[in-house]
Parts: structure tokens; C-alpha cells; sequence
């Protein structure tokens, strides 16, 4: 199977859902003739024209607004935003009105639109720069919200994003475009609210979802030196949620570790953590342990930023603990 | 609504270098009775709490989506609106038993009693809200323009909204793309004097609001919005505009309502005088003046028409009345495809 | 002790503060010559004027920004945004910069501002406008979120809100304005970070904040009657949270229930119900129940609107459940 | 950086009406050459990784800042501007160490290590950040000269912003409120012709930005950005009638950036000649080549400037680079009073 990078099977996944439906087109900043600040979308300018990857002016409101209104009479629209921090500007858009078009229409409404970017801390880049905003969707009925940590499940993803009739907020993240994975040439898609188990084992779940995953993977693999075998899940999609691979998990492994970019307070890993304390609660041997940033806003020194991040020390010390070793 | 009868003669009067004949004059006038009854019968049912909510009233502004939406083509063109959405509706061609119910949250409502008053859709005469967010709609209706260029479609969009909202960064934004990705759509400003309880002229740097198409380069035109057959004209040329050479346009209808906000306000912030004035400057009233004065109508035809409008709205209210509420499993539906 | 309603101590904090420091001034939409879209602003106007009752344009994020900056350089701004649904309009401003200047400054600045408005389910208003929308602040660190539940909270908690030198977020709601309650002639400040407990009990903690601690309180009157004393715990202060209030109680009656008027996922509740899970787990004996609104947009029908909120019944129901009587 | 020093003798030079002095065109050819060495210096400590994430050089624009802000008294005046914020801090005085220790990430960086290269504030020289978010901080400024117009202080507010921020919403909310509330702010808009790699031509409906004033009655004007007396005597102008009247004024300034975007930014989206074309007219060069004329200044002058500049950013770096890193017990600090 071909190994490509992140960034290039979102590309791909752009490209063919471009080539099969005429209705996507992709808008926003540097989109077009830069080929993406990212470079996500290097090319599409040449194959598909101005008309279908089109460059905005740096107004987030105003063409989330229009890519809702484009969506819902037909078209398919991907909004790329440059990070989900400039988001912000245009979250009235998609909680007001992407999130509410089919509800106060009383379903008359169908609003197949992506708003995709690279989200969470990238590197140097301070407080305004470095958010991991997830919470501020996953929170909103109405929306559904991805996190793919590997180019297989960018792409599979995306692809079923663009072609549903939902509002999806995709992300992605700066860090993880130069990832590399195994990617085949066939057609796939990856359904929604399917979580993947990406290592198995008895001793504790290991939970994350997007570029922590590779923290979490590195972290299973210490563990399993000192002989704990982690269970490591990877949510992929948190609006869905699937939480049913969370409980067999833990009913199997007794005892949770949730790895989370974002602040603490009313974030995915700390709602999975009631859940799971919940729905388990008859298996539990260990308190649920949450593993996020720190709640601060993100400094601009290198190891300042690094420290209020997650990390593999971090994430080995919390399964030690709910291991009881610590 | 049943069709629209044909119970005048020939008459026509020219409007610029437009020609406005006897049977549109009629259906005008017919919409904006509708409207006004189908408002007071509203307003009436909401006294008796029949409808909650917020509920803004379209007393007095009846010319300017009645002028507007005539020109329209409705099986190519759109329609989008504020909360102040009954008028809009109703002159789209909406059931009014249908909006009527939607106002009462029954299950038969547009919006299968999910949107209310704020929240009329109807995606089959292309009316597509109804949206509660001051200027949040702007940017959307610009978006439906952008799926007509895409699709080389001729229709165009129509963009109502208040001069409460002309000052939202939304409308700035959607002004410039609308410009830069020549856009279909037509942009009313309906300047009814004030936002809630605000005079316009305190919160505006500027008084005559079509300047706003000064810094898109987009032509900006005042027009009477008291003045259904004027509205008429000016949208027609707008439409044409952004028809033919899918240009956007900015007017700024000037208009009133009679009504406070919405129903929990007492506007105190105006005089008695005022509105005073402006009832005699009554939309209905100026063109039934008009067509007597052009001999396309008489006072049978207007009573006529009053009647024949007065049962549709009892029509109206017998069908929310009678419709069922929704069921509670409704609660999770209409969220997800 | 005089009986005031909620929105007359809204009001008084107000008007005492304003009077107290001339640097505070309040700006908002209506809240001038209208006197307040809900009438809190009442008098105030007419009292110190049009240069410190500021009535804007319908432009959140722009007088939003304004009151940053003048806070920036020593006024005390109380922006009001008439139902916290308008403030995704200017959410930009308060997460990326109320909430991050002290901190992208190194500490050089302080921004003593209070963003006030009424916040969650009113009556018959559909989607857009009765959101409860208190997640998207208290996720972000850099702010202050409270939620008084009563007029003498209210007021207390506005008036260290004015005084102090942070963001702060205060949520009312338009259902409580018109609640009535004891609030004293003297001067008296409640301090940010300390729960209130409104009823001792030690058969079942149930936690809640603002307008649902009506319900949470009927609901402990009517498990009383079925011989179940419930301790209620008023958070008051969702950010900084008084966790220790939390735990103390739940060490005592080993079971909690909690009651949050927004949607479920990433909620304040689930939060909390996080936290008691990770942090009383050897005291619990029974799973932490939530009970929020329905993960469901706001529908416009009555009888659905009432049915989507957290009810007494649904509180005395999971009450019941952690009793394991149900 | 050391106290001006008088070095030449007092010739002087009328723009418009504005006398401009020998002193003041020295310390302004002194500001802009020391702007252009430390952004050198930056690029070069950035290719050595003492310096990360997003780094946004001024070169080229030095003309709009230093010509700008030299109007201003900063006891009393405020400056705030975004990203691309080096030059603005240096012209309002701030400390090269303690700006170069902030993009090294060190604990005496004015930001204490916590903002970075996007994020330079200064109290004490009325320098207000340095803000990342595009358009986000002009409503900031806006609200700092509302409190100068609160307190009825003469001070002025200078909000600089790009060609691409003109499009937020924010900008537009800010003028209309700038010009009911009667703010003393002068918004300057440094139109660099590229918003990141788009030229603002491609997403502006209007291509003379200026023209934004019209809706909103506040007088717009084009000033020549690569000419810093230009700059100077336009600001002044402004900066009087906002000090004087309480009136805002929006300024553009043509100008260019002769580097990326950003330290990453290759720069494909133009050619060459044009990067060559505007070097040839840089702000520096142009005010040398005037002050010769004007024989207020020579090359022993220049040069002595520049030698006397390089020290202070080779002292810049030495600070920085000897500065200690802040500890990780500040990561909890700076965030609530
Ligand atoms: C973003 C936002 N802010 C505030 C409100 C509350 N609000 C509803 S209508 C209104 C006044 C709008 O006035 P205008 O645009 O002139 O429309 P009109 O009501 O006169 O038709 C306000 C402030 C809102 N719905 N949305
Ligand atoms: C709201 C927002 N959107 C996007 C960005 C990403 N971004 C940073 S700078 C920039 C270009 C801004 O161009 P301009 O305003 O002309 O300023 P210049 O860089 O030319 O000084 C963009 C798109 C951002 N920082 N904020
Ligand atoms: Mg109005
Ligand atoms: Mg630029």
C-alpha cells in the first residue's frame, strides 16, 4: 500500500470527492493561488479552477455564511479555516446557523458543508494561535466533529464528511501533515461514530483521538516494557461518539486513561471520563484519569509550550496511577 | 391561497420606464392586505396566548417585501429574511394556514412547529428563512447567489434585513465577496427607522444608509418603501441588474412599522404623532389612492378583496387550531440527515 | 431584609458601583434610552447619563472589542449582550483577546471587565435564542465565569465582578430577572470560587447552578417528603470552581447528582460529574447522574421546549437512581 | 536605545504646511534604519532557530510606523497594531534587548517569554500589542480612545492594520462607532498590496481603501507609505483633528514588504522585478536621498547612524541571548489578576 503523508490524503480526498461531484468546491484563505497555507491544497487551483477552489478575502463570518448558503440550496461546500483559532470568527455561523438550518426549517433543509483546518498547539506560536477548539463544537448538537490522527482515517473521513448532508467540523492539525501513513489506492470510507482499536490489551484503556495519538502509541509501548499492556482507542469521530468501544474496552481492562490537547474544563476527555465513570462504574478499579493541557493559555517559550501540553511521561505516569504503581 | 384572480380591467401605469399594468396592481394590493390581516389576526392570537415568543410584527412595511417579491420568479429566485419573516413569507406565496401554524407550534407548521414566528422556511417557493440573528442571515443569502453564479443559473437572491443591521460586520463582509465574486443578489435594507428601540440616526455614521455601496462599489439606491409600486420599480431594475449581469445592488427602502418590536414592546421611544403620520401614509392606502386615481380599482374591488383575504386568514387560524401538537419523540428529529 | 427581585439587585450592583468608581460604565444594545431590553439597566441612563450608559449599534464584536480596549487602558466596562446567543458574534474578542491579554502581555495588563446578559432557555424562542451557553467560557482559561441563582448572589457576585481585575462572564437569565429574594440594605461582596450549600442533607449531594437550582431545591422539598434528605450545592461559581464544597459533600452522602440546563456533551456537568467520579471514587456508591438539557437543538412548541430542560421529575428520577430506588 | 542625539544642523523642510526639522528627520532616518537592522537581525537569528513559529519582518515598511507614531506624544498617546509589530514597538521606544528577548522567548522579553514575536506590548511606552488575530484588534484601539474621550484626556489612538484586515467586520463595526461616539482614533491601514500571498486587488471590491470613510463620514485618505515626511505630515494632520476635534480619520498607506509573509513564506505569488521595483524606492533611500538634497545630512551622517544602530541590536541579541529562559512555574502565571 502507497505511504503518503497526511496532508497529501486529505488532498486526496478533496480531489476525488472534486472529481465526483461537481457540487464541492473548497473556499477560503490562500485556498487557491498559494495552494494553501498548509499547502493542503496544492493543486486544485490548475485542476479544478478559481471557480471551484476559490480564494477569500480574510472575512471568517462572511464566507462560512456564504458556504452555508451555498450548502443549503445543493451545494458542497469545504471551508477551509487557515487554523481553527480564526474560526472564532465565524463560530455565529456555525452554531446560529449551520447547526439550526435543518432543526428551524423542520428538516426541510439538508446543509452538506466541511469546515476543515489544522487545529490545537502548533509550535511557537502563543496564546491566540495554539487553541485546541474542539470543545466549542463537540458541545453543539446539530454539528457532527471529527479528529483524525492518521492519513488512513483523514482520508476516509473527509470523503464521508463531504459527501454527508451534515454540518461536520473536520480537524486536522498542523503537526500532523508531514505524518506518514499507509493509504491504499482503492476507494474507502470510514463511517462516523466508529472508533478504531489501535493496539489491544488487558491492563488499561489508553483513549485519545487526533495528533495526541501518537503520544498515546508511544506511551503503550513504554508500558508494555515495564509489562502493562495497554488497550489504546483512537475516537476518530467525537460528534458521534462512539461510546461503546469505550465501555467494552474498559469492562475488559477495568481501569481509563483519556488523552485530550485541549483545557481541561468541559472538554471531550473529561465528559468521556464521566461517562465512562458512569457506564463502568460497576468495573472501575481505578479513578479515571484525564490527561490535557494545562489550563492555561499557551506560552510562546518552546519549553513552556511543550510542558503545559500532554506527553508520554505524562501519559505513562497516569496509567501508572490508575495501575495503582505510583 | 387560491390563485390569483384576474378581476380588473386592463388598466397599466408606468413606473420610470417600467410598465405596471391593472392585474399586478391588484395581486399587490391583495398580498399586502393579506399580510396586514394575516399581522392583526397575529397579533390577536397572540393576546390570547395562543402564540409565545417573540412575534415582530410586518404592520406597515407590507410594500416592501409585497414591491420586492413580485418581481421575482420564485421557481429560480430566493428569498431570504430576518425574524420579521410573516410578510416575507406570505408574499412568497406561502400557505398562510401553514405559517399560521407554525406560529402556533403545530405540527403542520413550515417548520413542523420547531421554528416559530422567527423561523418561516418553505424550501418550495424558495423562501428560505426566517433567521433570528441580527445580520447572520446576510452572509447566507449571499451564498445562495454564489450557487447560482457557480451553477450558471439565471436566478437572483433577494437579502431583506433591517437598518439595525446594515452596522454588523456580516453585512460588510458579504457586501465585498458579492462584488469581488459578482453575485446575483439584490440587498434591502428595510430602514423602518429604528432597531428595537433605537433611533437609526443615534447609532448610524451615516443617515442615508445606501451610502454603504460606496466602499464595495456597489450602486446604492434609496427608494419610498411606503410605496409598493416604487419599491416595485427599483427592485425590477436591481433584479434585472443582477439577472443580466450578475451584479449585486444595495437599496434602502425607507419604511415603518406600527407595531412595536415585537409584541412586549410598548415603544415608548416614539411619539403618537409619529406613527400617527406615518399610518397616513399607509402602504394599502397610498396604492388603493393610486389605483383609483389610474380607474383599476373601486371600493367593491377593495372590499371585495378585503373579504375574500379576512376568510383565508380565519381559514388560516381554523387550520393551526385545529392541527396537532407535535409528539415529543419530534424532540430528536430534523437535527441530523 | 428587604425582598428585591433578581433584577432589581442586577441593578443595584450597578448603580452602586457605578457610583462607587467613575471609571465603570455600562454599554450594550438598549441599554440607554430603552432602559433595557429586560429592563435591568432601569433608571440608570437618566441617572449618570449618555457618556456612561452607552447605547450601541447591533455590533457585538465591535463594542465587545471597544470595552476591551477601554479596559485595556483602566475603564471598568460592564458590556451587556443581550442574550449571551448575540455574544458568538463577538466570542472572538473574549476568547482571543479578554481572555489572553494579561497573559500575551506578560502580565502588563489587566482587564477589568464584566460581560453580563441573560443566558440559557427563555419560552418559545426556538434555537438560535435560548441556548445556555456557559461551556464555550468556562472551557477557556483567562476568564471568569459565575451564574448566580438568586438576587443576593447576583448582586454580591456583580459587584466583585465589577471591582476585580479580570474577564468576567455573568450569566443571568431573562426567566430569572423577575425571582424574588433577600437582598440587604448594607454593601456586601461575595467572593468568586465558593459554593453555597442551600440545603444540608446526607442522603444525596445534588449540585446545580443558576436558574435550575429552583428545580434542584423543588425536587430536594419533594424527595424529602419521600424520606431523602438531599444536600444542595449551589456552585454559584463555575470559574474558578469551588471543587473542595463539592467533594466535602459528596464524601458525606456518597452519592451526587447533578443538574445543568445546557446540552450534555462537554458540559459544566459532565465536568463536574468527572471530577466527583475521579476524586470521591472511593466514597461513591453509586454512579454520577447528569441531568442536562437534551443533546437536541432548542424546539419553538412549548410543550417540547419544557420537555427538552432538566424538570424536578427528572431530578427527583436520578436522585432516585444513585438511591438506587428506581 | 540611547537619547536622541542632535547631530545636524538645523535645516528644515515644509511638507504641505507642516515644518518638518532637521532634528526630526535625523531621528526618523535613525528609527527606520534601526528597524530595518534589527529585522535583520531577527531573520538571521531565526535561520539560527533562537527564533520561532510566526515571525513577521517590517522591512520595507519602516516609512508608516516611524513616520506615523513620530507624531505622537506617548505620554499620552497609544499605539496598537497586529502581528507585524516590530516596527511599531521600536518606533514607540521600546527597547530592542527587551523586544529581541521576547522573540528569543526569555524571561526579560517585555512579555516575560509569553507572547512572542506577534504579541510585543509596552505599558509604559503606550505600545498596546502586537495582536494576532487579523481585524481583532481594531476594535481594541477603537475602545482606547473611547476611555481617552470618557476621561477627557487630548490624547490619539494609531491603530495600524493590513489591506487584509479591511474586510473584517471588526474594521467596519469600529469606524461607524468611531464616528457616533466621536473617538479620537486615526486607522491606519498599511496597504503592503498582499494579504499573506493575495494581492489585495483580488478580494477587494474597491481598490482605493481609502475610500472606506465614505459610510461612514470619516474623512479617507492615500498617503505615499514609502515616504516617511508623507507619512509624518498625514498623520499629523489626522492626529491633529483627532486631537483637536475628537474627529477619526482612516489613512492608507501604500506601501510594501520586501520579505515574505513570514519567515516561511517563499514568496511566489510575485516576481522579482516588482520586489526590485519598490526597493528601489525604499524609505530609507528616499529620505537620505532628500535630506542630502536638503543638505541636512551626508554620508558621514548616515553612516555614523547605522554604525551607532548595528551596536544596538548587536547589544539587542547579547541581551537576549544572555537573558535566562522563564521557569516552568510561570506557566500559571500572568492569567488572572
Ligand atoms: C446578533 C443579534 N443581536 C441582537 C439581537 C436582538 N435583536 C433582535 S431584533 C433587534 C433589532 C433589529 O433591528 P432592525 O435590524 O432594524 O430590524 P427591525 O426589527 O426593525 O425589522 C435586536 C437588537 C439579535 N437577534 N441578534
Ligand atoms: C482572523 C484571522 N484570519 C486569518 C489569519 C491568518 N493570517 C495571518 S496574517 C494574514 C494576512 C494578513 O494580511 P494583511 O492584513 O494585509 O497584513 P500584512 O501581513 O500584509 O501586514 C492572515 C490571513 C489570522 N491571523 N487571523
Ligand atoms: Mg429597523
Ligand atoms: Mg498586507
Amino acid at each position: 500500500m502507497p505511504v503518503i503523508s497526511y496532508r497529501e490524503a486529505v488532498r486526496q480526498a478533496l480531489d476525488e470527492e472534486m472529481a465526483r461531484d461537481e457540487n464541492v468546491f473548497i473556499m477560503g484563505e490562500e485556498v487557491g493561488e498559494y495552494n494553501g497555507a498548509y499547502k493542503v491544497t496544492q493543486g486544485l487551483l490548475d485542476k479544478y479552477g478559481p471557480e471551484r477552489v476559490r480564494d477569500t478575502p480574510i472575512t471568517e463570518e462572511g464566507f462560512a455564511g456564504i458556504g452555508i448558503g451555498a450548502a443549503m440550496v445543493g451545494m458542497r461546500p469545504v471551508v477551509e479555516f487557515m487554523t481553527f483559532n480564526f474560526a472564532f470568527m465565524a463560530i455565529d455561523q456555525i452554531i446560529n446557523n449551520a447547526a439550526k438550518m435543518r432543526h428551524m426549517s423542520g428538516g426541510q433543509i439538508a446543509l452538506p458543508i466541511v469546515f476543515r483546518g489544522p487545529n490545537g498547539p502548533a509550535e511557537y506560536l502563543s496564546s491566540q494561535h495554539s487553541q485546541a477548539c474542539q470543545t466549542f463544537y463537540v458541545h453543539c448538537p446539530g454539528l457532527q466533529v471529527v479528529a483524525p490522527s492518521t492519513p488512513y482515517d483523514a482520508k476516509g473521513l473527509l470523503k464521508t464528511a463531504i459527501r454527508g448532508n451534515n454540518p461536520v467540523i473536520f480537524l486536522e492539525a498542523e503537526l500532523m501533515y508531514s505524518w506518514q501513513g499507509e493509504v491504499p489506492t482503492e476507494e474507502y470510507l470510514i463511517p462516523f461514530g466508529q472508533a478504531a482499536v489501535r493496539r489491544e490489551g488487558n491492563d488499561v484503556t489508553l483513549i485519545g483521538y487526533g495528533k495526541p495519538m501518537k503520544l498515546v502509541e508511544n506511551a503503550a509501548a513504554l508500558l508494555a516494557e515495564e509489562g502493562v499492556e495497554a488497550e489504546v482507542i483512537d475516537l476518530r469521530s467525537l460528534r458521534p461518539l462512539d461510546e461503546q468501544a469505550v465501555y467494552r474496552s474498559v469492562r475488559k481492562t477495568n481501569r481509563c486513561v483519556i488523552v485530550d490537547e485541549s483545557w481541561p474544563v468541559c472538554s471531550v476527555a473529561s465528559y468521556v471520563g464521566w461517562l465512562v465513570s458512569k457506564n463502568c462504574f460497576d468495573v472501575l478499579d481505578a479513578p479515571v484519569e484525564c490527561v490535557t493541557s494545562e489550563d492555561v493559555p499557551m506560552p510562546y517559550n518552546h519549553a513552556l509550550e511543550l510542558a503545559v501540553q500532554p506527553s508520554v511521561e505524562k501519559i505513562v505516569s497516569a496509567a501508572r496511577r490508575v495501575l495503582y504503581k505510583e | 391561497m387560491p390563485t390569483q384572480k384576474n378581476d380588473t380591467a386592463g388598466g397599466y401605469q408606468r413606473q420610470g420606464s417600467l410598465e405596471i399594468d391593472a392585474d399586478l396592481m391588484v395581486r399587490l394590493l391583495r398580498q399586502m392586505v393579506l399580510i396586514r390581516r394575516f399581522e392583526e389576526a397575529s397579533a390577536q392570537m397572540y393576546g390570547l396566548r395562543k402564540i409565545g415568543g417573540f412575534c415582530h410584527l410586518y404592520i406597515g412595511q407590507e410594500a416592501v417585501a409585497v414591491g420586492a417579491i413580485a418581481t421575482l420568479d420564485l421557481t429560480k429566485d430566493y428569498v431570504l429574511t430576518a425574524y420579521r419573516d410573516h410578510g416575507h413569507a406570505l408574499a412568497c406565496g406561502m400557505d398562510p394556514g401553514v405559517c399560521m401554524a407554525e406560529l402556533y407550534g403545530k405540527i403542520t407548521g413550515c417548520s413542523r412547529g420547531k421554528g416559530g414566528s422567527m423561523h418561516l422556511f418553505d424550501v418550495a417557493h424558495h423562501m428560505y428563512g426566517g433567521n433570528g440573528i441580527v445580520g447572520g442571515h446576510i452572509p447566507v443569502a449571499t451564498g445562495v447567489g454564489l450557487k447560482i453564479r457557480m451553477k450558471k443559473e439565471d436566478g437572483v437572491v433577494l437579502c431583506f434585513f433591517g437598518d439595525g443591521a446594515i452596522h454588523q460586520g456580516a453585512f460588510h463582509e458579504s457586501l465585498n465577496l458579492a462584488k469581488v465574486w459578482k453575485l446575483p443578489v439584490v440587498y434591502i435594507c428595510e430602514n423602518n427607522q429604528y432597531g428595537m428601540g433605537t433611533d437609526y440616526r443615534r447609532v448610524s455614521a451615516v443617515h442615508d444608509l445606501s451610502l454603504h455601496g460606496v466602499s464595495y462599489n456597489i450602486p446604492g439606491k434609496q427608494v419610498d418603501g411606503m410605496n409598493v409600486l416604487a419599491v416595485y420599480a427599483a427592485v425590477h431594475e436591481a433584479v434585472a441588474r443582477a439577472r443580466q449581469e450578475s451584479e449585486p445592488t444595495l437599496l434602502e427602502a425607507k419604511t415603518y412599522r406600527y407595531k412595536g418590536h415585537s409584541m412586549s414592546d410598548p415603544g415608548k421611544y416614539r411619539t403618537k404623532e409619529e406613527v400617527e403620520e406615518y399610518r397616513r401614509q399607509d402602504p394599502i392606502l397610498i396604492l388603493q389612492r393610486h389605483m383609483l386615481e389610474q380607474r383599476v380599482g373601486d371600493e367593491k374591488l377593495f372590499n371585495a378583496i378585503d373579504e375574500d383575504v379576512k376568510q383565508i386568514v380565519r381559514d388560516a387560524i381554523t387550520f393551526a387550531e385545529q392541527s396537532p401538537a407535535p409528539g415529543l419523540e419530534t424532540i430528536y428529529e430534523d437535527i441530523y440527515a
